[in-house]
């Protein structure tokens, strides 16, 4: 009994010895949770959160470094000026026409590269190669390079349209010409990315389902449409949610091609943002096409998650 | 897999055009990474000749050296390889934290989080140009290594744990139990089996990460003026001058700027596609 | 080594009680079978006796100490799983050795250990294998072995031979027999399947709900069921069940038949009689119908075994199965007279559905 | 011990400034100069330091600006006047060419110091206009009839009778400004708009012309300042606008009209009087400095004659006062400069406005618009009006 | 519905030949069962036929057409596969729909197809519910469904019970057999459980190593196995395997033990005296040592099963298996002697491990 006893004794002891352990190194699943996303979270509140809460504050503020005066609450003063400020619409209009454009110009090719690239190569390197560069090029880098491309006299476009008889085309001349070579810029750099995010989708669907499907008696095109296309959804919408928002931020291709020009027929909000932020130092008015500019991504994020969400 | 059914080989999968495929392919990724190479290998000359030439007619290495020796080059690349490396190792280490917080623990408002992270990954950096660069001078951080790698940081975070959350998903909750009854904490079980398991997609993010640091250009320029802490993107433009832009120089310049990601990129291909693959991106 | 007690031990998910008190004491060096359909809560108690899952109410105990609150690497315990849970990244040495190094085990032995394992499971040459390089037997294998070199008190099985085919599952069942014969750790083992159960357990505990339903030796679990539930489960091809009513001795079939019990009322007086009741009879008591007493029906469908044949036969609404002899083989739609060992019958009540008598 | 710190271009010869400050270090022992350099084109170092500058930050004593800033800076109050140091401001400003002190006072105050100079010349080959016996042109008539001729008569399809800059870059809005101010009118007068219309349609409508008549080709909107160089380089331009970095290149090895060039004041437009635009760079220091006193010492002797002399021989930098040019040592080592000084003296500034940034925006865009065949002169110059009207109120 | 036959049929990936020429008529109506171990090319063979992989050499037709060249499509045929392949984003209805849909059968009649196939499997419920909702056992049945609205002249599974669990894989199994018997369409089975085969197919025909083994009724291949292998594969437990000597009428098993074989082997003459063969006994051939002829052993692992109990026990070199009544509980270690009976046992030559006699 008495033996008996104390192994209890001991047990117990040695159980509260853990238990300090315990409370270090088993926190419960909450304050786990919690210790876990606390440097991410830090960071952003750093890195975004605070700098944004400071865009916001300025653009209810009048706050022109041109003029040298300390900033006055503007109420929404800068937002009703936007209203009446014919550049802010056009670069807005811009932006929405290159999102139109690009976005599902982007996931055409991508999808057409994608399904080129599932082919099965006996060499896979370059092809995986081929659709990974254009997605780590760098944008400025992307902008300049193709900028050369669309020369009118030194680039290799129109060297390839004379060489087949045509007439070379002045791009940077016409605001449609401009624009399309701009989309077309876009469309190449960002189609590898969609093409590699369906690519990952088209390799997660089962390989039996194009089986059956063909014992069902199921054609090519009837495949793709009833089995690969639906299937390929879910990635589709990742790929457009990533795409869209980076669309409607479309800075540096048009910047490094045209700088907006001829005239301000290609200039995107995100440039007159820069332009009001870093060259003419509105800070106020600014601060406010940015804050236009988040609602704008806000809102298509927000209608994604949702279709992701409705889905699910 | 090799779809090899009676139809199939009169098809799609007919040889000679799965070469002009994979011809077409290789183009359009290519093409613009060869021809900044060729340019590098012309003279300034050659490059205003009409009709202009494609391949290089006397290929020289001068602009290379130009591109070494009026620009210390090797130290962009060396700041941009550290750089990049720093912000990745952070990047992957913070998100790798969170993504296990939401792939595996429960916590109220999972989805909102998440959401949160996305929508987050929404705001432009560029305006947010001056309140950081305040921030940095606040905390002592400019002309240092640091002030890159924290936004650097930020701007790879959401899509490498959303990637990553995907990963974690989709390994067996048995393994780390496992691991803990072996004698593990859970944090132990974390980075002894999760991490070392989720190795294609912690490479696919690792990726995505470094190529966004090494690429980054505008906060690069403002915040590290110091000529010793320049990084390639910035380092590039100085070959410019106030009118000048020596095509062949800068071009030559790109390609040494690219052919550490192409590397990179051949090395990890498998393993960024197939991270992708395991389910890597799915929202 | 060391026993194991669960006093009223409780889960629940949320408003959702997945397991409603549970009273067990384990023996050391027994090897008890938890069994039940799935979702009954055998890996939830199981998974709370290894710490994976916190515990909602009442006590584990393993040896003298009240686990609750510690976490899984301090009850000393090993556990193999459903899919092995195997490292993939690591070779089989590796992942037998991990727990040890963790540990902080000397280097030399580990290696005494891994190689005393490795030969009482024959895996000595796949030491250097991934898990991707193994058969699902063989893998099975290294599972058990990565539970053995820790030489814990207590081993738990969860559904350890469901991944792999049935040639296999015999196999590997016979091993782990002998694997505890040759150790004889405590085991604390889960299943579904009825034949593992059956030929592992020192004792069976039947789970249902959430709740234990019968608890015994594999014997006891096929002679007395507990309850319909418990006949039904433990038994393969199932036991077959039909209502009837007792009427003066008899008991009389819903279809028509009728089975003496004169001896085995016997003893229950006649309190029994005109109780509805449901019959079970096991496929392997129905005898040639020699004498009176036995049930007709129309054959369905005819399963040649080899070494027995399955007669699928309908009889009123219900649908028997017969384990007979090799060489009858009826066709399908022929009608088919066969006899009941009346003393193998068992009786429940048809509205508790308990065992009767 | 004071250290300061000094903004540059890395384009504007860092290794010869750093002579100039071991000068200046010598002389004062106790003040230490560090060099910071920046972005080569003046966009890229405005963009920085206006990053620096809107974060009040203490980092640079001394910046160098381009000649459209100052009046900037100083509206931001980023710079400190020079003012209280230089005694009789009058005086003082008066030593460097006018167009120069012009720029550097807004409302009185001397804002900026000027660093060296810059303008824009018309290159032309002395080689084909002598074989076709042309003279250079007075007028921008002139021009297009010597480029006319000349180019007929080469019969080369390659050969452009005129190279300037219609790209929406800084370059354009000279490009604007040069038949503008040649017909004496002014954009901005005391801060505020004085627009002429007419002379806005004229001017936009002359180089429009040019390129419907031929004399400039006709992807003339995607010419940026460096394309036109690379042009007359390759022997490719019979005419062209440039700033003065041009005239160094087209004697460098790589050039096809090596020893073929000249160099003259920019045309008229017909009755009118030649007119450059003034480029250049100038000293700020900074508001936020700690170092305000030592810095605008520092600038003083880098905005002093002996530097001026130092800079034009040791890095053929143009000297914003107007002796230096002719100064022996300094002929000798770039003898252009003799050529270059009557030139300077037309160049006047581009519009001194807080609001430079915006201004440059408008007309940059729609002299691009206008030759790119977007919009008509007409129309060009309207939109012009309206916008800088909302501009500068 | 059609005949099926294989003509030496051959199937090489590069050098390597997967399916060594296989010869089969299938009659009309006929369920066939292929069975072997995994990698003998089963699947391969059926695919072949589904026209889902290239035929390398050979023929195959379908009633009387050569379809070596057709696509899937044409060649009239369904399939069911191990893993289901049901459309993850359409409902069961459309799932079921889709193969009529595309042969533009009119929606009238597409409605009436599906709803007597989902009545015959007892799916009417579950019509408009997408595959992730369903249970394993309604995923298998839904594919079956979808099979069946075709109404082809070929059914062909693959494997379709191996993703459930036992319980659910007898009943399935006993609903297959059903489902034949009503439709009678010809169907091609394969799978690695002989059980299926037995209980399943008209014929069955074990494949290994990319040949035909035996083909024969599940009687056939029960009781006169062709070889070693076909013994060993067919029946559950396995088929014992010992080493012996025929010597002057007897078999004598390298353990010790003689069984007299005289009357047996009178038949064959006397050219088997001193052969060397493989003796094949099945668990449940073993009876209680009455007469002199038993083997004797040492008991290793007894396994009750409640109906019977299965004692594996060692003689000379070899572990035997013997199926024996539930009563019989002969505790591990105890010696043991139990009676063969010598019209069972199966004799294979020892070289060729072809059946002898
Ligand atoms: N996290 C959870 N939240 C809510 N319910 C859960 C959770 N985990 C398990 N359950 C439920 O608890 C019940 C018991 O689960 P458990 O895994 O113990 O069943 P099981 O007996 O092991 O079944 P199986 O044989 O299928 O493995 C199931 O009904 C399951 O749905
Ligand atoms: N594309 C291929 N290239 C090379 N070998 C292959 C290919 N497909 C299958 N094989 C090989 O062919 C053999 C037969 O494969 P098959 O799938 O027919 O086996 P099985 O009898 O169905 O086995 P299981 O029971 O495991 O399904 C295997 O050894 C397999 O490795
Ligand atoms: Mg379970
Ligand atoms: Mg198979």
């Amino acid at each position: 009994m008495a033996i008996a006893g104390e192994t209890t004794l001991a047990a117990r002891q040695d159980e509260n010895a853990t238990k300090r352990w315990v409370r270090f190194l088993d926190p419960s699943e909450r304050t786990l949770a919690v210790l876990l996303l606390m440097p991410a979270a830090l960071l952003l509140a750093l890195i975004i959160v605070y700098p944004v809460c400071r865009l916001v504050w300025t653009s209810f503020h009048n706050l022109s470094l041109t003029s040298g005066a300390p900033a006055t609450f503007a109420g929404i003063e800068n937002y009703t000026l936007m209203l009446e400020d014919p550049v802010f619409w056009e670069t807005t209009w811009n932006t929405v026409l290159i999102t139109l454009i690009t976005v599902p110009g982007a996931l055409l090719v991508g999808m057409a590269l994608a399904l080129m690239a599932n082919l099965p190569f006996k060499v896979k390197w370059p092809v995986r190669l081929s659709l990974l560069i254009p997605w780590a090029l760098p944008l400025s880098f992307a902008g300049l390079i193709f900028a050369w491309f669309f020369h009118s006299e030194y680039g290799v476009v129109n060297d390839v349209f004379r060489r087949l008889g045509f007439e070379g085309v002045i791009w940077f001349n016409s605001a449609s010409w401009a624009f399309a070579a701009i989309c077309l810029t876009i469309v190449w750099k960002t189609s590898s990315f969609m093409a590699l995010i369906i690519l990952a989708g088209l390799q997660t669907i089962p390989h039996s389902l194009y089986e059956a499907a063909e014992v069902d008696g199921a054609g090519r095109f009837r495949q793709f449409f009833e089995i690969t296309l639906p299937l390929l959804k879910p990635s589709i919408v990742v790929a457009l949610i990533f795409r869209t928002i980076t669309a409607l931020q479309t800075f540096d291709i048009p910047f490094t091609m045209t700088r907006g020009g001829p005239g301000t027929s290609t200039a995107t909000l995100a440039m007159y943002i820069h332009q009001n932020t870093v060259d003419f130092l509105d800070l106020g008015y600014g601060s406010a096409l940015a804050v236009v500019m988040f609602a704008l991504s806000m809102a298509v994020t927000a209608v994604y998650l949702r279709m992701i969400r409705a889905k699910g | 897999m090799n779809r090899d059914t009676p139809d199939n080989r009169s098809f799609l999968s007919g040889k000679p055009l799965r070469i002009l495929i994979g011809f077409i392919l290789v183009v359009n990724g290519m093409f613009p990474a060869l021809w900044i190479l060729f340019t590098s290998l012309k003279t300034e000359t050659e490059l205003t000749a009409k009709p202009i030439t494609w391949l290089p007619h006397a290929p020289t290495l001068a602009n290379y050296l130009r591109a070494f020796t009026d620009q210390p080059l090797i130290l962009f690349l060396f700041n941009s390889f550290m750089v990049a490396i720093l912000s990745t190792a952070l990047t992957l280490f913070v998100s790798v934290l969170a993504a296990y917080a939401l792939a595996r623990l429960q916590i109220r408002g999972r989805d909102l989080i998440l959401s949160a992270i996305i929508a987050v990954s929404t705001f432009p950096l560029v305006t947010l140009l001056v309140p950081l660069f305040e921030i940095m001078r606040a905390l002592g951080l400019l002309n240092t290594w640091v002030a890159l790698i924290l936004p650097y940081t930020v701007l790879s975070l959401p899509v490498c744990t959303l990637i990553l959350v995907s990963f974690f998903e989709g390994i067996p909750r048995d393994l780390e139990n496992s691991a803990m009854i072996d004698g593990c904490t859970r944090i132990g079980a974390l980075f002894k089996i999760v991490v070392p398991l989720s190795a294609p997609g912690v490479f696919t993010a690792g990726i995505l990460a470094f190529v966004n640091a090494w690429d980054e250009f505008l906060l690069a320029l403002s915040f590290n003026s110091n000529p010793m802490l320049r990084t390639l993107p910035v380092g590039i433009t100085l070959y410019q001058g106030e009118f000048a832009f020596p095509w062949p120089v800068i071009s030559a310049a790109l390609v040494v700027g690219i052919v550490p990601v192409a590397v990179l990129i051949v090395i990890f291909q498998e393993r960024v596609v197939s991270g992708l693959t395991s389910g890597g991106i799915k929202g | 080594m060391s026993s194991v007690s669960f006093r009223k031990l409780e889960k629940s998910y949320g408003a959702l009680r997945i397991v409603k008190g549970i009273d067990l004491e384990i023996a050391d060096r027994e090897f008890v079978v938890l069994v039940g359909p799935s979702g009954c809560g055998k890996s939830t108690t199981l998974r709370m006796l290894a710490g994976l899952e916190s515990i909602s109410g009442g006590e584990i105990r393993i040896g003298d100490r009240v686990v609750n609150k510690l976490p899984p690497r301090e009850r000393d315990i090993a556990m193999v799983f459903q899919d092995y849970a195997l490292y993939p990244h690591k070779t089989v040495r590796e992942n037998m050795a991990f727990s040890l190094k963790v540990r902080g085990v000397p280097e030399a032995e580990i290696r005494t250990r891994i190689a005393q394992a490795a030969e009482m499971l024959g895996i000595g040459q796949l030491l250097d294998r991934k898990p991707s390089q193994l058969s699902g037997g063989q893998r099975q294998r290294v599972a058990m072995g990565r539970a053995i070199v820790r030489r814990p008190q207590v081993f738990l099985f969860d559904e350890p031979l469901s991944n792999l085919d049935a040639k296999l599952r015999g196999q590997v069942r016979t091993e782990i027999k002998r694997l505890h014969q040759a150790i004889g750790t405590t085991i604390i083992y889960v299943t579904h399947d009825q034949v593992e159960a059956m030929t592992l357990a020192d004792r069976i505990v039947i789970l249902k709900g959430g709740e234990i339903e019968q608890v015994g030796t594999p014997d006891e679990v096929y002679n007395t069921p507990a309850s319909v539930f418990v006949g039904g489960f433990i038994g393969s091809p199932a036991m077959n069940f039909a209502r009837g009513t007792i009427r003066g001795g008899d008991v009389v079939l819903d279809g028509g038949a009728a089975i003496p019990l004169r001896a085995r009322l016997a003893g229950s007086a006649g309190g029994l009689e005109g109780r509805e009741v449901i019959v079970g009879i096991r496929p392997e008591h129905f005898v040639p119908a020699s004498d009176g007493h036995a049930v007709s029906g129309r054959v369905q469908v005819v399963e040649p075994l080899g070494s027995d044949t399955l007669i699928h036969f309908a009889v009123g609404p219900s649908t028997l199965t017969a384990r007979v002899a090799p060489q009858m083989r009826p066709a399908p739609g022929e009608a088919l007279s066969i006899g009941v060992d009346p003393s193998r019958i068992h009786l429940f009540d048809a509205a508790t559905e308990r065992a009767l008598v | 011990q004071t250290n300061l710190r000094v903004f540059i271009s890395s384009q504007h010869r860092p290794d010869v400034w750093r002579k100039a400050f071991d000068m200046y270090e010598a002389k004062n022992p106790n003040v230490k100069v560090t060099i910071e350099t920046g972005g080569n084109t003046s966009e890229a170092q405005a963009q920085y330091l206006n990053t620096v500058m809107t974060a009040k930050d203490s980092s640079l004593d001394v910046m160098i600006l381009d000649v459209i800033r100052p009046a900037q800076y100083a509206a931001a109050g980023w710079t400190v006047p020079f003012n209280d140091v230089i005694g009789d401001v009058g005086a003082y400003m008066k030593r460097y060419l006018p167009a120069y002190a012009e720029a550097n006072t807004v409302d009185g105050k001397v804002v900026a110091l000027p660093a060296f100079a810059d303008a824009m010349f018309l290159y032309y080959r002395k080689d084909l206009l002598e074989k076709h016996g042309v003279q250079p042109p007075q007028t921008w008539d002139e021009l297009a009839a010597a480029a006319k001729k000349i180019t007929e008569a080469e019969k080369d399809p390659n050969l452009q009778g005129l190279s300037f800059q219609g790209k929406a870059i800084e370059g354009a809005v000279c490009t604007f400004l040069l038949p503008y101010w040649s017909m004496g009118k002014q954009l901005v007068s005391d801060g505020k708009l004085s627009f002429d219309k007419d002379a806005a349609v004229k001017s936009l409508k002359l180089w429009k012309d040019f390129v419907d008549q031929g004399v400039a080709k006709k992807n003339i909107a995607e010419v940026a300042t460096d394309d036109t160089r690379k042009e007359f380089q390759a022997g490719n331009v019979l005419f062209a606008v440039n700033w003065s970095y041009a005239w160094g290149q087209f004697q460098g090895a790589e050039s096809a009209v090596k020893d073929k060039v000249g160099v003259v004041k920019l045309p008229s437009v017909k009755g009118g009087q030649p007119a450059s635009c003034l480029g250049g760079w100038e000293w700020g220091v900074s508001a936020y400095s700690n170092n305000k006193t030592e810095a605008q010492k520092l600038v003083q002797y880098l905005s002093s004659p002996e530097t001026s002399e130092f800079m034009a021989i040791n890095a053929a930098l143009l000297p914003q006062f107007p002796e230096v040019y002719t100064d022996p040592d300094v002929t000798k080592a770039v003898p252009w400069f003799a050529s270059a000084r009557p030139v300077v003296e037309t160049a006047k500034a581009r519009p001194v406005t807080p609001r430079y940034n915006e201004v440059s925006e408008i007309i940059r865009t729609t002299i691009n618009g206008v030759l790119a065949g977007q919009a008509t002169p007409e129309e060009g110059a309207t939109q012009m009006e309206g916008r800088l009207r909302r501009v500068l109120r």
